[in-house]
């Protein structure tokens, strides 16, 4: 056997007394993969960090760290890891430098990278600033630094989350072309399916120690310690109730969306993102907007939560038009609908703890007394698995699904009638994302439920992940370059897609497919 | 881009708004000052028959609307006027002082942004670290030193003591260029203060980026740590301190006057102390649009150069 | 192996010494000026006068005691005066999507911006009372086109973040987003910038006195003192070196203290131990 | 007239006067303002160019007596009203003679009601209509009343003689002058280049070229001084020179009595209408220390007179001493008793004004007097301290006493700052104007002095130095003519050893 080209050992960290990580050993060879899976917070990104040589500020490390060579690195949250100032082209230039050669064969590895990181235009995003780019536009980009750079160890977090299934499907194809090279990989994920498929080697963490460690078929597929037992398992719950009626509990839609063209830049002729795009939300129901990356999801969402301005068209909630700018809002719209961002991290405010920002919700838009508001925060954050000694740190001691549940919470303290969910399972393992499901098919009844409105909650689900689609959703519109291109009611849509692009985004997704045609094996 | 362009011809049309504002401004201003140009020329001899006699023979017993209606007519024209003392054309002056002050500036501006930027890369480097504590030591001293004190202690210690430079331009006229150095005193002196207030900026902002997640991707990849902080984070840092340098290129237009005094340099700021002092009102409205034109441009240049840095903010300026 | 020690830094420790002889001075020395003694002839030492005489024959050292509030009262009121009025123009032009509006705040400025300052002191100060007051006026006007820009347009970088999208979508309060977000983000910034603007306030000061506006040529204030005592640098040299030194000292220190506090601030916020050991992803963009 | 002024031989005039050389002075200017021509002549550049250029008629002596230029003699009629002045052989630049038309010329000009030259008011007393060309180098002037003082008229500031015919702007972008040095070149602002006339009347100057160049900031001067960029520097500090006196890199020549300073005291309004309260202020005056403090001891102390030294300067009038005893005495029989608060105006508009405001309220103070300083804008201090106020600090350039009363004393005196307006003065004036023996006029002269030092409304507490520095081979500068007088910025009495 080759010699590993990474070694933890009896890894420590400890910051404030609390262990992030403890006693965590691992090796990685060339050419293999090693995954560390676990639920959100379990000290993965902390691990992948550590052999980076990273750690948290004021952190006291024992064990031992051992990286032949640079690693490359794909953060959690990619936005972060891209110079705002620079287009996305200048650090590929630089990395491509390191590697020799002319200035055409290094634009020309330059431009091999991105298309391997499966952005099939590299030009058009050479040109842009990060902003300009979608949120897995820009985690591309940083997969292409790490190609280029040509490190024989690839710590790669998420690198899946934030893309559509057909992407997916190529990155996780690249990083087998990747290990093929010899180059090995630490994959921290927790999407099962990508593990499954190219890790070697498995290790479970849970509250910073190894849970569970060995090859991949053995932990994921016949699991042996009664700990790792839920992992696997924990799918999203189809749902049992059956989708209600359309239009059957009221006569206005919630949400009502005409006409919708948007665009980037100050006037109309700046880049198109969506074309006339009309869409209806019915009252209780859940819709989930699906579709490629860079394809006008985020944009549309955000034309609805008002905080991207530049669209015509209309939008009614409840038959009464929108205010364009959540600027013109008053309490009660931007109470009526709220907004949960893809990059969770980048909207909290980094100064302040993350309960005081959370409460702050029930405060401004229902009036509630601080103390209560605080309460009330608390008491949600712990539903969703998130404790008051993690809440009342500031963001940057979070980690990235921690973060993501705290800013759905955000959203749902304002009780909102409709709630726009941008990639919110993302960064979540199969049991914290089965609890936000739930979280979430809850709002949809109304009664009974904290988070909601007697009327219930109406939501609009934009993700990738069609499994979160099949268990939520009642209808699913397929976005493709700022148009729908199919719609409609989910099971009929997963069943029996009509589009082309649909059936395409359906096969990439294996595990799906079982899940739509019923628990068969 | 033609987003870029109608921001630009907006901000143009804006900035011609603008001069015209600087001239009503300075306008009021002047006419706001008690006593005029007869009262200024009358000197400690003030005979009020004869003030009176040098008002009309200046036409200042017009009335003020008159007078500046004249006037901005004449601008329209392209026409700047004649002085109220000398009644020779306001360009004349500008003219005469325009040579001398540019090349200070100029030279200035050329020394300054290089200077500046590598102080503050420099301390930048090690926050709290040595190079940092002595650059910001030694510029805040610096800068803290008014500029015809640190005028005149240069001038005794390497004109008059060492004897290695000219004390002023005295005798040179308009061929400064032709003797550099004299003009070594004048612009390390004018330097003193932006390099500092400049550099700081830079100091500030780099500090920030060179800690930002951007940059350590940049150090994972092994780019070169002088290549990171000039092309990446240097960027970053860099918005706040092309504001600071815009703002730098007007006082340098306008503020020399302490410079200019001190080595006997006949620039824009002479003529501009003198045009006050004699409430000679069409040469200090001449300057003022200058003045105000070229800080228009100037000031344009910033905001399109702050937008290219700080890319997400959109281009409003 | 990590752990970062708390222990004051140099820069802190040094800034608190230059500071306090200085501020010293300046607080507690019109208490012990005294009476004026008998003028002396300008511009020599010894009979009694242990730094001599200034240009007008008085007391150095009394004028050195006496000069010190007005230096850093004017100086500190007119540097506040400035942020008083920029900060919240400033904010309000980056949070700002109307255009009108930003552009009604702002273009003044560049009006008032684009009149050379220099030229604007002087009628300014030719228009108001000379006087203590009338100068921190002067010199705060000078200021606010600056500092308006400068706080624009770190604002509006601050702004665009969806940190504070995140915030309108709470229905955050102005005040919260302007003053607890934004402001807090360009900290770093603003006090570099302050530090400079105080600074550069007294130095002003002293420039106004050199072109002979805004304060009286003799008054006791070591910004003029510093202007009417190079005439006798030869001479007396106390007469120009003691304020001088204090004034460096003065805003040396002032500026190094700015520098370690903030120092301290981020270090807190920051992951890793030094600051290039920054992990993607953790930190604020 | 009188004899030639001591002239040139001043201090270093050891050997023999070397022929050859240029000279640049530096004096303070007027910006791009400037102009060569010379009935413009405002600031001491002004008339340091228009001497080297241009001539007068006469020219004040170091004692304010006028003393022949052009003119080689003048002879007045019994009733002093008609004189006769009759011009020398001197030479425009050009060669051609320099002729009575050219005289009557430049003096109506002067004189012209539309125009505002400054030497205008001097001329007042001559009937131009009436004065006439006797032949080439006559003139016969004929005056509005009896006027002995009339050669002061000649000497006055800025009268210089221009060719028949110069007038407009053109005629002075390279003027034609009768002076000892002719234009070379000239840029407003920098300087001014000229080179020795040949054919002058007083004999040619020993420089081959001076030229004058400006530079505002005192320490620039001395600076370019000691840098060896000029070698003449006008204007210098009282400490710069004490820096460099006794020296051996400059040469330091203090022009003694150059500039009178003092206060006004409106004597038309309280409490300066009480003769007691005036005289009360002129014993709080501690002058030696006035003198000290504002003028850095580079002067003399006063006797609340004007002219000190100067002909006809009351100069047995004993000098007048500090008595605080007696000024409170006053005050207290003037109803001052409880305390009297006096606002004195000032401002930075000279050097010393603000200093010399602040010691006298600190004298005044121990007097139980309350003195607030007002400091007022410069540019308009003199315009508005003529007539608003009680209490001002002034100052005056050099002038004979006669002109000083005529323009600041008399009932209808343009800039009578103390509004002393009384009949019998101005009769005592009228008088001495018409009394051609000389020692009469003394005496009429010194019982106005008397007059005002008792009761007037100048304090004049001293006397300030004009200093001016030369580069130690400069030889010729003449160390006891005031600013302004004859061989004050005399150049082409100069030379280069
Ligand atoms: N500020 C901008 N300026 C110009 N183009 C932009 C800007 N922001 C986004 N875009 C472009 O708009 C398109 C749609 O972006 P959007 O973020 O809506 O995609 P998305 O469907 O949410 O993708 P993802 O699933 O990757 O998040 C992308 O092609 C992107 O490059
Ligand atoms: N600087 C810090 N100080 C204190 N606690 C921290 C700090 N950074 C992270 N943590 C905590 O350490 C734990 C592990 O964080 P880490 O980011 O490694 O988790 P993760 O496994 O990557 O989770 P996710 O899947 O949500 O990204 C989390 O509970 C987090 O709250
Ligand atoms: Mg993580
Ligand atoms: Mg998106």
């Amino acid at each position: 056997m080759s010699r590993p080209v990474a070694r933890v050992d009896d890894l420590r960290v400890e910051v404030d007394g609390r262990a992030l990580v403890d006693g965590v050993s691992f090796t990685v060879l060339p050419g293999r993969c090693t995954a560390l899976v676990g639920p959100s917070g379990s000290g993965k990104s902390t691990t992948g960090l550590a052999l980076l040589g990273e750690y948290p500020a004021g952190a006291r490390v024992s064990g031992t760290v051992d990286v032949a060579g640079p690693a490359g690195y794909v953060p959690q949250n990619p936005a972060a890891a891209l110079n705002p100032a620079r287009r996305a082209g200048a650090l590929l230039a630089d990395i491509a430098r390191a590697g020799g050669g002319g200035r055409a064969e290094r634009a020309g590895r330059v431009r091999a990278a991105l298309r391997a990181a499966q952005l099939p235009d590299p030009e058009q995003v050479l040109r842009k600033h990060p902003h300009q780019l979608s949120g897995g536009q820009q985690q591309r980009v940083v997969i292409a630094q790490a190609l280029l750079s040509g490190a024989p160890v690839l710590v790669a977090d998420e690198p899946t989350t934030g893309q559509d299934a057909l992407t997916k499907r190529r990155v996780v194809d690249e990083l087998r072309a990747v290990l093929a090279r010899g180059v090995a990989v630490v994959l921290l994920s927790h999407d099962l399916d990508v593990v499954r498929e190219l890790a070697g080697h498995v290790v479970v963490l849970r509250d910073g120690r190894t849970s569970e460690s060995g090859p991949t078929a053995r932990i994921l597929s016949a699991p042996g310690h009664p700990r790792a037992a839920d992992m696997p398992a924990a799918a999203v719950p189809v749902r049992t109730d059956g989708p209600p009626e359309p239009d059957g509990r009221g006569a206005a839609p919630a949400l009502r969306v005409e006409g919708v063209t948007a665009w980037h830049g100050r006037r109309r002729t700046g880049p198109v993102v969506l074309h006339d795009l009309s869409l209806t939300l019915g009252a209780g129901r859940c819709l989930a907007v699906v579709g490629r990356s860079g394809s006008g999801k985020t944009t549309l969402a955000r034309c609805l939560a008002g905080l991207h301005r530049r669209w015509s068209g209309r939008a009614l909630l409840a038959g009464e038009p929108l205010p364009r700018s959540v600027r013109d809002r008053s309490r009660e719209h931007l109470a009526a609908v709220q907004y949960v961002f893809q990059d969770a991290r980048a909207s909290f405010d980094e100064y302040r703890p993350v309960l005081e920002q959370v409460a702050r919700t029930a405060v401004r838009l229902r009036g509630a007394d601080p103390d209560e508001a605080r309460t009330e925060a608390l008491s949600a954050l712990t539903g969703v698995g998130i404790g008051a000694d993690t809440a009342s740190r500031p963001p940057g001691a979070l980690s990235g699904g921690e973060l993501q549940r705290a800013a759905l919470v955000r959203a749902l303290l304002a009780r909102p009638r409709v709630l726009l969910c941008d990639e919110i399972t993302s960064g979540l393992d199969p049991v914290a994302r089965k609890d936000v499901c739930a979280l979430l098919a809850g709002l949809t009844t109304g009664s009974g439920n904290a988070f909601s409105p007697r009327e219930g909650t109406s939501l609009v689900v934009v993700t990738h992940d069609l499994s979160v689609a099949a268990g939520l959703a009642d209808d699913i519109a397929v976005v493709d370059e700022g148009r729908v291109v199919e719609s409609g009611a989910a099971g009929q849509m997963l069943s029996a897609p009509r589009h082309p692009f649909t059936r395409r985004l359906l096969e990439a997704m294996p595990s799906l497919a079982g899940a739509v045609r019923g628990p068969s094996a | 881009m033609t987003d870029r362009r109608s921001w630009l011809l907006r901000r143009l049309v804006l900035g011609v708004a603008q001069t015209a504002g600087v001239v009503v401004l300075v306008f009021a201003l002047t006419e706001a000052l008690p006593g005029d140009a007869a009262v200024a020329l009358a000197g400690d001899a003030p005979d009020p028959e004869r003030v009176e006699r040098i008002r009309e023979v200046m036409g200042l017993d017009r009335p003020v609307a008159e007078r500046f209606g004249e006037w901005a007519a004449g601008l329209v024209r392209g026409d700047l006027g004649v002085s109220l003392v000398s009644g020779r054309p306001v360009t004349e002056y500008l003219a005469a002082g325009f040579g001398p002050t540019v090349l200070l500036a100029g030279l200035t501006m050329a020394l300054l942004v290089p200077v500046a930027v590598g102080l503050g890369v420099l301390a930048a480097r090690r926050e709290g670290g040595r190079a940092d504590r002595v650059i910001s030591t030694v510029t805040l001293g610096v800068y803290a030193v008014p500029e015809f004190a640190l005028g005149v202690l240069l001038t005794v210690v390497f004109a008059l003591w060492l004897g290695w430079l000219p004390p002023t331009a005295v005798g040179y006229g308009s061929g400064l260029l032709g003797h550099p150095a004299v003009l070594v005193l004048p612009v390390l002196v004018l330097l003193a203060r932006p390099v500092c207030s400049v550099s700081r900026l830079v100091r500030a902002g780099m500090i920030d980026a060179m800690a930002s997640s951007y940059t350590a991707q940049a150090r994972r990849y092994g780019v070169a740590e002088s290549r990171i902080r000039w092309t990446h984070a240097l960027p970053n840092a860099a918005a706040p301190a092309v504001q600071q340098l815009a703002r730098t290129v007007d006082w340098l237009l306008g503020g020399v006057v302490v410079v200019e005094a001190l080595f006997v340099i006949p620039g824009l700021g002479t003529v501009l102390m003198d045009a006050v002092a004699a409430r000679d009102i069409p040469v200090v409205q001449g300057l003022a649009v200058v003045f105000g034109l070229v800080t228009v441009a100037v000031n344009v240049g910033a905001d399109l150069v702050t937008h290219d840095l700080a890319p997400r903010t959109g281009v409003s300026a | 192996m990590k752990g970062s020690a708390r222990r004051p830094s140099g820069q802190a420790v040094l800034g608190a010494a230059l500071i306090t002889l200085p501020l010293l001075l300046a607080v507690t020395g019109p208490w012990f000026a005294g009476e004026p003694g008998p003028r002396g002839v300008s511009f020599t030492s010894g009979e009694g006068h242990w730094l001599g005489t200034d240009f007008t024959g008085r007391d150095v050292w009394r004028q050195v005691l006496l000069g010190g509030r007005s230096v850093v009262v004017t100086a500190a009121v007119a540097t506040v005066l400035a942020y008083l009025v920029a900060l919240p123009v400033g904010l309000v032009a980056a949070l700002t999507h109307r255009a009108w509006l930003e552009e009604f705040l702002m273009r003044p400025w560049d009006v008032v911006l684009a009149v050379p300052s220099l030229l604007l002191m002087l009628m300014v100060a030719a228009l108001l009372e000379p006087g203590a007051a009338g100068l921190a006026l002067i010199v705060a006007l000078v200021n606010v086109p600056d500092a308006v820009r400068i706080v624009r347009a770190g604002a509006a970088e601050a702004a665009s973040r969806p940190a504070v999208e995140a915030m309108r979508m709470q229905g955050e309060s102005w005040w919260r987003m302007a003053v607890g977000y934004v402001g807090r983000s360009m900290l770093r910034t603003l006090a570099a910038d302050a530090g400079v603007r105080l600074t550069g306030a007294l130095y002003l000061v002293a420039t106004a006195a050199f072109l002979g506006v805004g304060v009286a040529p003799d008054a006791a204030d070591w910004a003029v003192m510093v202007d009417q005592g190079r005439t006798g640098l030869f001479v007396q040299p106390w007469a120009v070196v003691v304020p001088a030194v204090l004034i460096v000292a003065l805003t040396t220190g002032t500026n190094l203290l700015f520098d370690a506090s903030l120092a301290r601030r981020t270090r807190g916020t920051r992951r890793g131990k030094e600051a290039r050991d920054v992990p993607a992803g953790r930190t604020r963009r | 007239g009188g004899p030639e002024g001591k002239g040139a031989a001043g201090g270093g005039g050891d050997g023999k006067p070397r022929r050859g050389g240029k000279l640049r002075a530096a004096f303070a200017g007027g910006g791009a303002n400037e102009t060569l021509d010379p009935h413009l002549t405002n600031l001491f550049a002004d008339a340091a160019r228009a001497k080297a250029l241009f001539d007068k008629l006469a020219d004040f002596g170091s004692d304010m007596s006028a003393r022949p230029r052009l003119a080689e003699r003048w002879e007045p009629n019994k009733t002093l009203d008609r004189w006769t002045v009759t011009l020398r052989e001197a030479k425009w630049h050009d060669g051609k003679p320099v002729t009575a038309e050219d005289v009557l010329h430049s003096y109506r000009r002067i004189a012209d009601p539309d125009r505002a030259f400054r030497a205008k008011a001097s001329l007042e007393p001559i009937d131009l209509d009436d004065s006439r060309a006797r032949d080439e180098r006559t003139v016969e002037f004929r005056l509005k009343r009896p006027y002995a003082e009339f050669p002061n008229v000649l000497a006055a500031f800025g009268a210089y003689i221009v060719r028949a015919g110069a007038d407009d702007a053109g005629d002075f972008g390279e003027p034609v002058g009768s002076g000892p040095f002719r234009h070379v070149s000239f840029t407003p602002g920098r300087s001014l280049l000229v080179k020795r006339f040949d054919g002058y009347w007083d004999g040619a100057p020993h420089l081959d070229e001076l030229e004058f160049t400006v530079a505002d900031e005192e320490s620039a001067r001395i600076n370019a001084l000691l840098g060896g960029q000029v070698e003449y520097a006008h204007e210098l500090n009282p400490t710069t020179a004490r820096a460099h006196d006794g020296g051996d890199r400059v040469r330091i020549v203090r022009l003694r009595n150059s500039a009178m300073q003092g206060f006004v005291m409106k004597t038309d309004r309280a409490p300066f209408d009480d003769r007691r309260v005036r005289e009360a202020f002129f014993l709080i005056a501690d002058r030696r220390e006035l003198v000290d403090g504002a003028l850095s001891g580079a002067g003399e102390i006063g006797n609340d007179l004007f002219g000190k030294g100067y002909r006809y300067y009351a100069g047995n009038i004993p000098q007048r001493k500090r008595d605080l005893e007696r000024a409170r005495r006053l005050l207290r029989e003037a109803g001052h008793g409880d305390g009297l608060t006096v606002t004195l105006d000032t401002s930075p508009v000279a050097t010393g004004f603000v200093e010399a405001a602040e010691i006298f309220r600190e004298q005044a103070a121990e007097a139980g007097v309350t003195i607030e300083v007002r400091v007022g804008n410069a540019d308009t201090y003199w315009s508005d301290t003529l007539d608003s106020g009680v209490l001002a600090c002034t100052r005056s350039g050099t002038m004979p006493i006669e002109s000083h009363i005529s323009q600041r004393l008399l009932t209808d005196s343009p800039t009578n700052a103390t509004k002393w307006r009384h009949k019998d003065f101005d009769e005592l004036y009228r008088q001495a104007q018409s009394t051609a023996e000389e020692s009469e006029r003394t005496a009429l002269y010194e019982r106005m002095q008397r007059r005002l030092h008792t009761e007037g409304g100048f304090l004049v507490w001293g006397f300030a130095d004009w200093i001016v520095a030369t580069a130690p081979g400069v030889r010729g500068v003449a160390e006891d003519a005031p600013a302004n007088t004859l061989d004050w910025a005399r150049f082409d009495r100069v030379w280069l050893a």
